[in-house]
């Protein structure tokens, strides 16, 4: 019954909010509601810690992967709730764009998201995933200005005929299961599926079919080189909350549905096969993006990148897989989203100071506004993944998995993006913090703003220096079930 | 008794010095048929110059009149080092060459820096080609020793003497010609003899000892003369010990004794009179030709070494 | 009874033909109302397919699956379409960027290459060969229509057209999914088309027109 | 053992109390000088820690937890030598930045610098003693960071961010390239921590053993500052504030130092049969190219900087030397060879400090770096004076000091390479001796030129004129590593028999051969001797009398008339012209009557060699690629749409092709 809960509160609330939103009303009630989901959804990951996995009908199921997503999920989305508390005053109430519109939206994309991590059936962890794009896309278009129609046209037909490619994969699986013995209802079911996995080694080059068309399909989402186009245009163009939302939640979730096929598809017909696509797109993700990096102009179009280079360092890691390598990657899905929040908000803030967030026209942020300056500099230190921060720990899992297999390329390129990454990431960094004063007015940080700030910054630091038993233990348990 | 034996070498060395540079003067006048300033000439001139008194320039710093007595003090130091009548000197230890080297380097450092402090332009001047002709030099006077050293297996100034000792003059190797022409040509370098440095002109286009002790006068200029010429009878002893020892006195006996000091006399006075001829026969280089004799030199000193490995070991 | 046996045989075989003669007819199609209409009638013909499969294959599900397909896909979305080509008073003509006669060519080789392709998978699988290689013709063809037609309304059918596509591929092979899947599908796709319809009056307010080639400033 | 563990704490404790303390200190007046104590108390503790341990048989080891990855500590003789030698050299360098912060950065800038110095020290003393691959990385990342931060905190414009941002990139690349070289073990020894390496370290294929090598001698060159890779030194440490730039001189190269010695001595076992002569050609280069472009400089931290690429150039043949005496089975004199490395790796630190040291007493003094500016010092800043002597002295390598005893011990191994048998080892290793010879001649000059013109002769401008001494706490900074220089040089035995315990460590079955042992005796006498003859000379009483020196006729002496650090490094750029390649640029003004000229200027440029043809056309290929990436993203859907069938057509393809 507790796995309905975290569904059900995000559904009422919108409607509530969309009923009596208006006015100054609507951010208090956010932030109420927004507090219950995280806790039904911590109740959640706590209970499928403590005991054995959640069941709930044929559709819903919590295992311990789902857990550690949920989490990283309810972290982030209450995260940026306090973030857009103040951050939302700027945005004029007309149609579509009213700080109402914009939670119903929100809670509506957190249900989406919410569904797609407890779906046991593979057929609605599609339905939930189109949900997603549909819920984003508005999200992505929602200060109607040109640029914002603009890349939320494109997020909603690009993701829309991606998504539509991996229905088929989905289908291909179903026909796959039914051939190979399973019942039409249970076809869809992911522990069957784990269950008759013997049966499924039979269906060979269905299921490659299969995986190939998942892959492109959720790889969209996850925003895989040949198909990222759309990311940094809907992550640039949205609102800074939203765009946290979207790097760092949102891909992990497509990552997700990679990690489910991909266990189904190993399991039966051998990792070789759907390891090497995942490398292959990683390694493509990871140089293009690492590339692309250099000569970026907009600052959000850059964390975008950097969102795409490091979705490409998963899935090398899931790639490679061993323990050292899921764990690697796992860990770097919570670090990244950690990260990717931590310079959005810092991002939004300075996006509100200077009126742009194009890099050549913000100039002086040392002195003009320190307190941001300082969040973005320990951001970029730590997505660029330097030491005292948790990115490099999975990093150097990562990279101790690839040496340990011996895959030299990967390695070379993964250690040659890195240093390219922090070239480029520096360049732009000190650019923005040292070049002349440019007219900004100096502003400190609101208390909404400075508080996700912190916190991710904390979160960032103590995980780079030790990793806490539960969250150690909650990785093992997801890694095991896969 | 017997540990003054060495000392009494080292006075030798240090207050024969002005007399060899007499020699040598004298030899020189000779050969151009002059008539030439007496032998003891030398001494006449440090006599004058220590009763004179010390001109310091106005701006200069303690280090001006300080230098000079450095200068002196290490030149001296490095005497101590070298065999003269007996194969071991007043001190020795393996590597002592090297030591030997540290101490004309830290004369020379000492002598730039106190050409400089005089303030004027020649000090400078002089300080620069002096840097750069040391800095050449050391590479061929260290190689040359070492080629030395190789052959004798002993890396200390006794061992080598009492090595070369052991062999007969006439099957001289080819490393012994090459390491003694490039040592031959570093003493001419390090002492500012004809082909690299006129001791005699004022010439401002090619002077570089005379440059740098230009500002000094009195006792100042008195210890640098002394060190300079020291530093002559040092070099020419050194390649005596290492290339000619033979008739060096084994035991301490009195007879024994005076034949290795009649000896070394008569090798020194040899050294002198081909110094002399090489003076007087050669015309000073252009300074810019300077590095490719000394380039010569450290070409030969790497050759000696090379033939050590595939020569008579 | 037979006569509806024979009809719903003869409608399964000849469905597959009649569904390629649409695609043909919107690779040539000049204007956005006509696209719409064609669409209509490509979606009827896959309700009768539906329906004759419910008959012979005797599942419930299916008759529903059939209903929604009709209700949804021949009543609801075109008639939401035409609704908004004049709301929109965009120009009538499509502007491909490949013309028409070129574009037909494209169609065609597209039929033929999904053809080739099924071949192999039809014969060892027993499925019916010419439906699943409709299904994928249908894809092709809608993946063509998105990449070629420069209206933002045109791209929306491509996209339904690629849905249909898809729809017919899962009926063909596995007889229709599971009916709460298939539902929320249906689901999805109506709500994607009314976002889409948003995003459409959005970019006609914002860029006074419709041509989604000129929505370049995103660069780099 | 239990003293040094709870030493080790306190230390660790003193570093990170230094931050709160500097916090504090920035907001009263009177508790200034309370980070500066904090910080020499760790050290202080630091350095007990690795006296009691350099020469114990039995390692500390504190294995701090599990977290992630291994991250343990693990004190040997080899780690407790750096230990000694990042604190007890920082710690003189410590009391000099207590005067000159204030004199310098405003109170909150002070604050900064203090927490972050102590945080530098901190991670530099954790890279020393780390024992896990991870704690490695970890301290090896902080330091270039920390290093960064510092340099940030003295200033932001335009030409040093340039500088900085070259810094960092080199050595992220350099981090990379050594965590490439940790990784690298992993297919043979399972685990990252040094036990596993060392055990591992036999048993790997001769390939495997020359890559691991290549990667660490790449790694560990670029933070050491090999030849083509010392870009970053010249530019990153003159622009640090002069305490930090004394420590990252002194003490951050040489942790590049330990990486590579810990890396082919101990976990190789020395490295593949061609290690040695790799690493001896590269030491050689390094030496000599780093003092000729030393010679070309006129900045003093920029001077200091490119001698930092010759002394570790130093350092790495006398390494060399040690490899190729191991792989031809003569432990003993490999034992020599390493110590004699060690041993000036001390000796750098030392002497390179003091020199820093005095320059920041000159820019302190006078504001100003460039030599040419300077002049006559020695009279307004005698101790200065002084101890910048004793500085120059010891890094050109004269007999009474430290520097000379470090390069007697190297060519001694040199002259013992001939009793080789390997006939390439016969040969090369006496031909060192000559470049070693070459380099000390070449480092005479150029010191004789900077001490010459910026400490004696005449003040050149007012600046230099008007100069004060400097602050007795600074002047007693320079003084301990002044006395310290001078102590090594004259009883070398104090540091060489406890270096030859840790050459055991590194180096089996070495005994320290005779030769050694009389060492110090010599050195001892002839430093007597020098002193008494000089001070005999000095005693007789002279009659001194100041007149203006003979100035050709002309009034008087003007300041132009003295040499230049141009004009007196002149006939050696001359002689040495094909390193230097200066691009010079004269114009005459006006162009059309060349013979009556209002305005000659003339400029002479010399950019690195280095920079042109390695760096810039690497850097220009990765930006092409990048722009040509950018036209990837057209900003038309149509063309993204068309991305995604592509690529699925391909990956059907490929599939129908496995079938």
């Amino acid at each position: 019954m507790i796995l309905l809960l975290p569904l059900l509160i995000p559904l009422v609330g919108a409607a509530v909010l969309l009923g009596f939103g208006t006015g100054g009303r609507a951010r208090v009630l956010a932030l109420v509601i927004g507090a219950a989901e995280i806790f039904a959804v911590i109740r959640v990951v706590l209970a499928v810690y403590f005991e054995q996995p959640l069941q709930f009908g044929r559709f819903l199921r919590a295992d311990a992967l789902s857990a550690f997503f949920l989490l990283n999920l309810a972290l982030v989305s209450g995260l940026a709730l306090v973030y857009s508390f103040d951050y939302l005053q700027h945005i004029e109430g007309n149609r579509f764009s009213s700080p109402r519109w914009f939670y119903t939206l929100v809670f509506f994309f957190v249900f989406t998201m919410v569904g797609v991590c407890l779906s046991a059936n593979l057929g609605l962890l599609w339905i939930m995933m189109e949900a997603t794009t549909l819920a984003s896309a508005l999200l992505v278009g929602f200060y109607n200005t040109r640029g914002a129609v603009e890349a939320g046209w494109k997020y909603l037909i690009v993701c829309t005929v991606g998504i539509a490619f991996a229905l088929f994969g989905t289908i291909v699986l179903y026909l796959a299961a039914i051939r190979s013995g399973l019942s039409p209802d249970a076809a869809l079911d992911w522990m069957a599926l784990m269950e008759s996995v013997p049966r499924l080694g039979g269906e060979i080059s269905l299921l490659k079919l299969a995986f190939v068309f998942v892959i492109v399909g959720y790889g969209t989402k996850v925003g895989f080189v040949p198909m990222h186009s759309w990311l940094p245009d809907a992550h640039a163009e949205a609102p800074s909350p939203i765009s946290a939302l979207l790097s760092a939640v949102l891909l992990n979730c497509a990552m997700y549905t990679l990690l489910r096929y991909d266990a189904i598809v190993a399991r039966a017909i051998g990792a070789s096969f759907s390891h090497t696509l995942l490398l292959g797109f990683g390694v493509a993700s990871l140089v293009t993006a690492g590339l692309l990096i250099i000569v970026q102009r907009d600052l959000k179009r850059l964390l975008a990148y950097s969102s795409i280079e490091h979705m490409g360092i998963v899935a090398i890691g899931v790639g490679l897989g061993g323990t050292l390598g899921l764990y690697g990657a796992l860990l770097h899905t919570f670090n990244h989203s950690l990260g990717k929040s931590l310079l959005f908000f810092a991002a939004g803030n300075v996006r509100q100071n200077f009126g742009t967030s194009r890099m050549d026209r913000i100039g002086g942020l040392a002195r003009s506004s320190p307190q941001a300056a300082m969040a973005l500099s320990l951001g970029t230190v730590a997505i660029v993944g330097l030491p005292p921060f948790a990115l490099f720990v999975s990093e150097f899992a990562i990279l101790s998995e690839a040496f340990a297999q011996s895959q030299i390329l990967v390695a070379a390129l993964f250690l040659a993006t890195l240093s390219i990454v922090f070239g480029g990431m520096f360049h732009h960094l000190s650019g923005m913090l040292f070049r002349e004063e440019q007219s900004a007015a100096s502003t400190r940080l609101e208390w909404s703003e400075a508080l996700p700030i912190a916190i991710t910054v904390l979160g960032l630091a103590w995980l780079g220096v030790h990793i806490p038993a539960g969250l150690q233990g909650l990785i093992e348990r997801a890694i095991a079930v896969l | 008794m017997r540990s003054l034996i060495p000392l009494v070498q080292a006075l030798v060395i240090v207050f024969g010095a002005p007399l060899l540079r007499g020699v040598v003067s004298k030899l020189k006048a000779r050969l151009q048929g002059r008539q030439g300033a007496s032998v003891w000439r030398p001494y006449a001139d440090l006599g004058k110059l220590f009763r004179k008194e010390d001109l310091v320039p106005p701006l200069a710093s303690p280090l001006f009149w300080m230098a000079p007595r450095i200068v002196f003090a290490a030149t001296a130091a490095a005497v101590l080092l070298i065999p003269v009548f007996q194969p071991a000197a007043v001190f020795g230890s393996p590597g002592d060459f090297v030591l030997l080297v540290g101490l004309l380097a830290l004369a020379r450092f000492f002598l730039v820096l106190g050409a400089m402090d005089g303030g004027g332009a020649f000090g400078g001047m002089g300080g620069s080609r002096e840097a750069l002709v040391s800095a050449l030099a050391e590479a061929p006077f260290l190689l040359g020793i070492t080629a030395v050293a190789i052959m004798a297996r002993s890396t200390q100034l006794a061992g080598i003497v009492t090595w070369t000792l052991g062999q007969n003059f006439f099957d001289i190797s080819a490393v012994h010609i090459l390491a003694f022409s490039a040592l031959a040509m570093v003493a001419v370098a390090e002492t500012g003899r004809v082909p690299v440095d006129n001791p005699t002109t004022h010439l401002e286009l090619t002077m570089i000892h005379e440059a740098m002790v230009l500002e000094h006068s009195g006792p100042s200029l008195a210890f640098l003369e002394w060190a300079n010429s020291i530093k002559l009878g040092l070099l020419l002893s050194l390649l005596i010990g290492l290339f000619f020892p033979w008739g060096m006195a084994a035991g301490f006996s009195l007879p024994v004794l005076a034949l290795a000091a009649g000896a070394y006399a008569a090798k020194m006075a040899a050294l002198a009179l081909v110094l002399a001829a090489v003076e007087s026969s050669v015309a000073k280089m252009r300074m810019y030709a300077v590095p490719d004799f000394l380039g010569i030199a450290s070409a030969t000193g790497a050759l000696a070494v090379v033939f050590t490995a595939f020569g008579g070991r | 009874m037979d006569l509806v046996q024979f009809a719903a045989g003869k409608t399964l075989s000849s469905s597959a033909v009649f569904l390629l003669v649409t695609v043909l007819l919107l690779a040539a199609a000049q204007r956005v109302s006509t696209s719409i209409k064609l669409f209509a009638l490509q979606s009827a013909i896959i309700t009768a397919q539906v329906m004759a499969t419910a008959y012979t294959e005797k599942s419930a599900e299916a008759w529903v699956v059939a209903a929604m397909v009709f209700g949804l896909k021949v009543i609801a979305i075109p008639s939401t379409l035409l609704w908004l080509v004049e709301r929109l008073k965009t120009r009538r003509a499509v502007e491909p960027t490949i013309s028409g006669a070129k574009a037909v060519f494209v169609a065609v080789f597209m039929i033929f290459l999904s053809y080739a392709a099924v071949q192999p998978y039809a014969l060892e699988s027993h499925i019916a060969a010419d439906a699943l290689s409709s299904a994928v013709a249908l894809i092709l063809v809608g993946a063509f229509l998105m990449v070629n037609r420069r209206k933002a309304l045109m791209q929306i059918i491509g996209l339904l057209v690629l849905e249909n596509g898809i729809f017919l591929a899962a009926l063909a092979t596995t007889f229709g999914m599971p009916l709460v899947i298939e539902i929320g599908i249906f689901f999805d796709l109506l709500m994607g088309i009314l976002i889409m319809g948003i995003f459409a009056f959005r970019i006609r307010d914002t860029f006074d027109h419709l041509d989604v080639t000129k929505l370049r400033r995103l660069r780099g | 053992m239990v003293w040094s563990s709870i030493a080790l704490a306190v230390s660790l404790v003193g570093f990170a109390a230094v931050i709160p303390a500097a916090w504090i200190a920035a907001r009263t007046r009177w508790l200034s000088w309370l980070p500066g104590t904090t910080l020499a108390c760790s050290l202080l503790f630091g350095t007990f820690v690795g006296i009691v341990l350099i020469s114990s048989t039995r390692p500390l080891r504190l294995d701090l937890g599990v977290a992630p990855f291994q991250f343990g500590i693990e004190i040997d003789p080899l780690a407790s030598f750096f230990l000694i030698l990042i604190c007890a050299v920082s710690l003189p360098v410590i009391l000099y930045a207590a005067a000159y912060l204030p004199r310098h950065y405003s109170p909150v800038q002070t604050q900064w610098i203090w927490g972050l110095t102590s945080l530098f020290l901190l991670s530099m003393a954790l890279v020393v003693v780390a024992s896990t691959g991870f704690a490695f990385l970890v301290g090896w990342e902080l330091m270039t960071l920390l290093s960064a931060a510092l340099i940030l905190v003295d200033g932001t414009s335009k030409e040093r961010l340039h500088n900085l941002f070259i810094y960092l990139l080199m050595m992220h690349v350099g981090a990379g390239v050594v965590a490439a070289s940790f990784f690298a073990f992993l297919p043979a020894s399972g685990g990252l921590h040094f036990s596993a390496l060392r055990a591992s370290g036999a048993l790997l294929t001769p390939g495997a053993r020359s890559v691991i090598f290549l990667l660490a001698f790449v790694g560990f060159g670029t933070k050491a500052g090999i030849i083509p890779l010392h870009l970053w030194l010249p530019k990153a440490h003159p622009i640090a504030p002069t305490p930090v730039s004394a420590l990252m001189s002194g003490l951050m190269l040489k942790t590049a130092v330990y990486g590579f010695v810990r890396f082919t001595f101990d976990f190789l076992g020395g490295g593949p049969a061609w290690a040695g002569y790799v690493v001896l050609l590269a030491g050689a280069v390094s030496g000599v190219l780093g003092v000729l472009y030393a010679i070309g400089e006129h900045d003093l931290k920029r001077l200091l900087a490119y001698h930092s690429v010759e002394n570790i150039g130093i350092i790495y043949m006398g390494l060399g030397a040690a490899l190729i005496f191991l792989e031809n089975d003569a432990p003993a004199w490999a034992a020599v060879a390493v110590v004699a490395a060690l041993f000036h790796t001390l000796n750098h630190a030392l002497f390179k400090s003091l020199l820093f040291l005095g320059a920041g007493a000159i820019a302190d003094a006078t504001h100003t770096l460039d030599i040419d500016e300077l002049g006559g010092l020695v009279k307004r800043l005698p101790i200065t004076g002084i101890a910048f002597l004793i500085g120059c002295a010891s890094i050109v390598g004269l007999p009474p000091l430290n520097g000379f005893v470090s390069e007697l011990l190297i060519f001694q191994s040199f002259l013992a390479g001939s009793t080789l048998a390997a006939l390439p080892a016969q040969v090369i290793l006496p031909l060192m001796a000559g470049v070693l010879a070459l380099i000390g001649g070449l480092a005479a000059a150029c010191f004789a030129k900077v001490y010459g013109v910026a400490f004696l002769g005449r003040a050149r401008t007012a600046a230099a004129e008007s100069a004060q001494e400097v602050p007795p706490m600074m002047l007693s900074g320079m003084g301990l590593l002044a006395a310290s220089c001078i102590g090594l040089g004259v009883f070398p035995r104090l540091a060489l028999d406890t270096l030859f315990s840790v050459a055991q460590t590194l180096v089996p079955g070495s005994s320290p051969p005779t030769e050694i042992a009389g060492l110090q005796r010599i050195l001892v006498a002839t430093t007597v001797a020098v002193l008494g003859i000089g001070l005999l000379t000095m005693a007789a009483r002279v009659r001194r009398r100041v007149t203006a020196p003979w100035a050709c006729g002309l009034p008087g002496l003007t300041t132009r008339m003295q040499y230049t650090s141009a004009s007196f490094s002149k006939p050696i750029r001359a002689v040495f012209a094909a390193v230097y390649k200066a691009d010079r640029k004269l114009d005459v003004l006006p162009a059309n009557r060349p013979y009556f000229p209002s305005s000659i200027s003339y400029r002479s440029v010399r950019t690195t060699s280095f920079e042109r043809s390695l760096y810039r056309p690497m850097t220009n290929v990765v930006v092409t690629l990048a722009t040509g990436m950018r036209r990837l993203q057209t900003g038309n859907i149509q063309v993204y749409l068309l991305y995604i069938f592509l690529t699925l057509v391909a990956l059907l393809a490929m599939l129908g092709v496995q079938e």
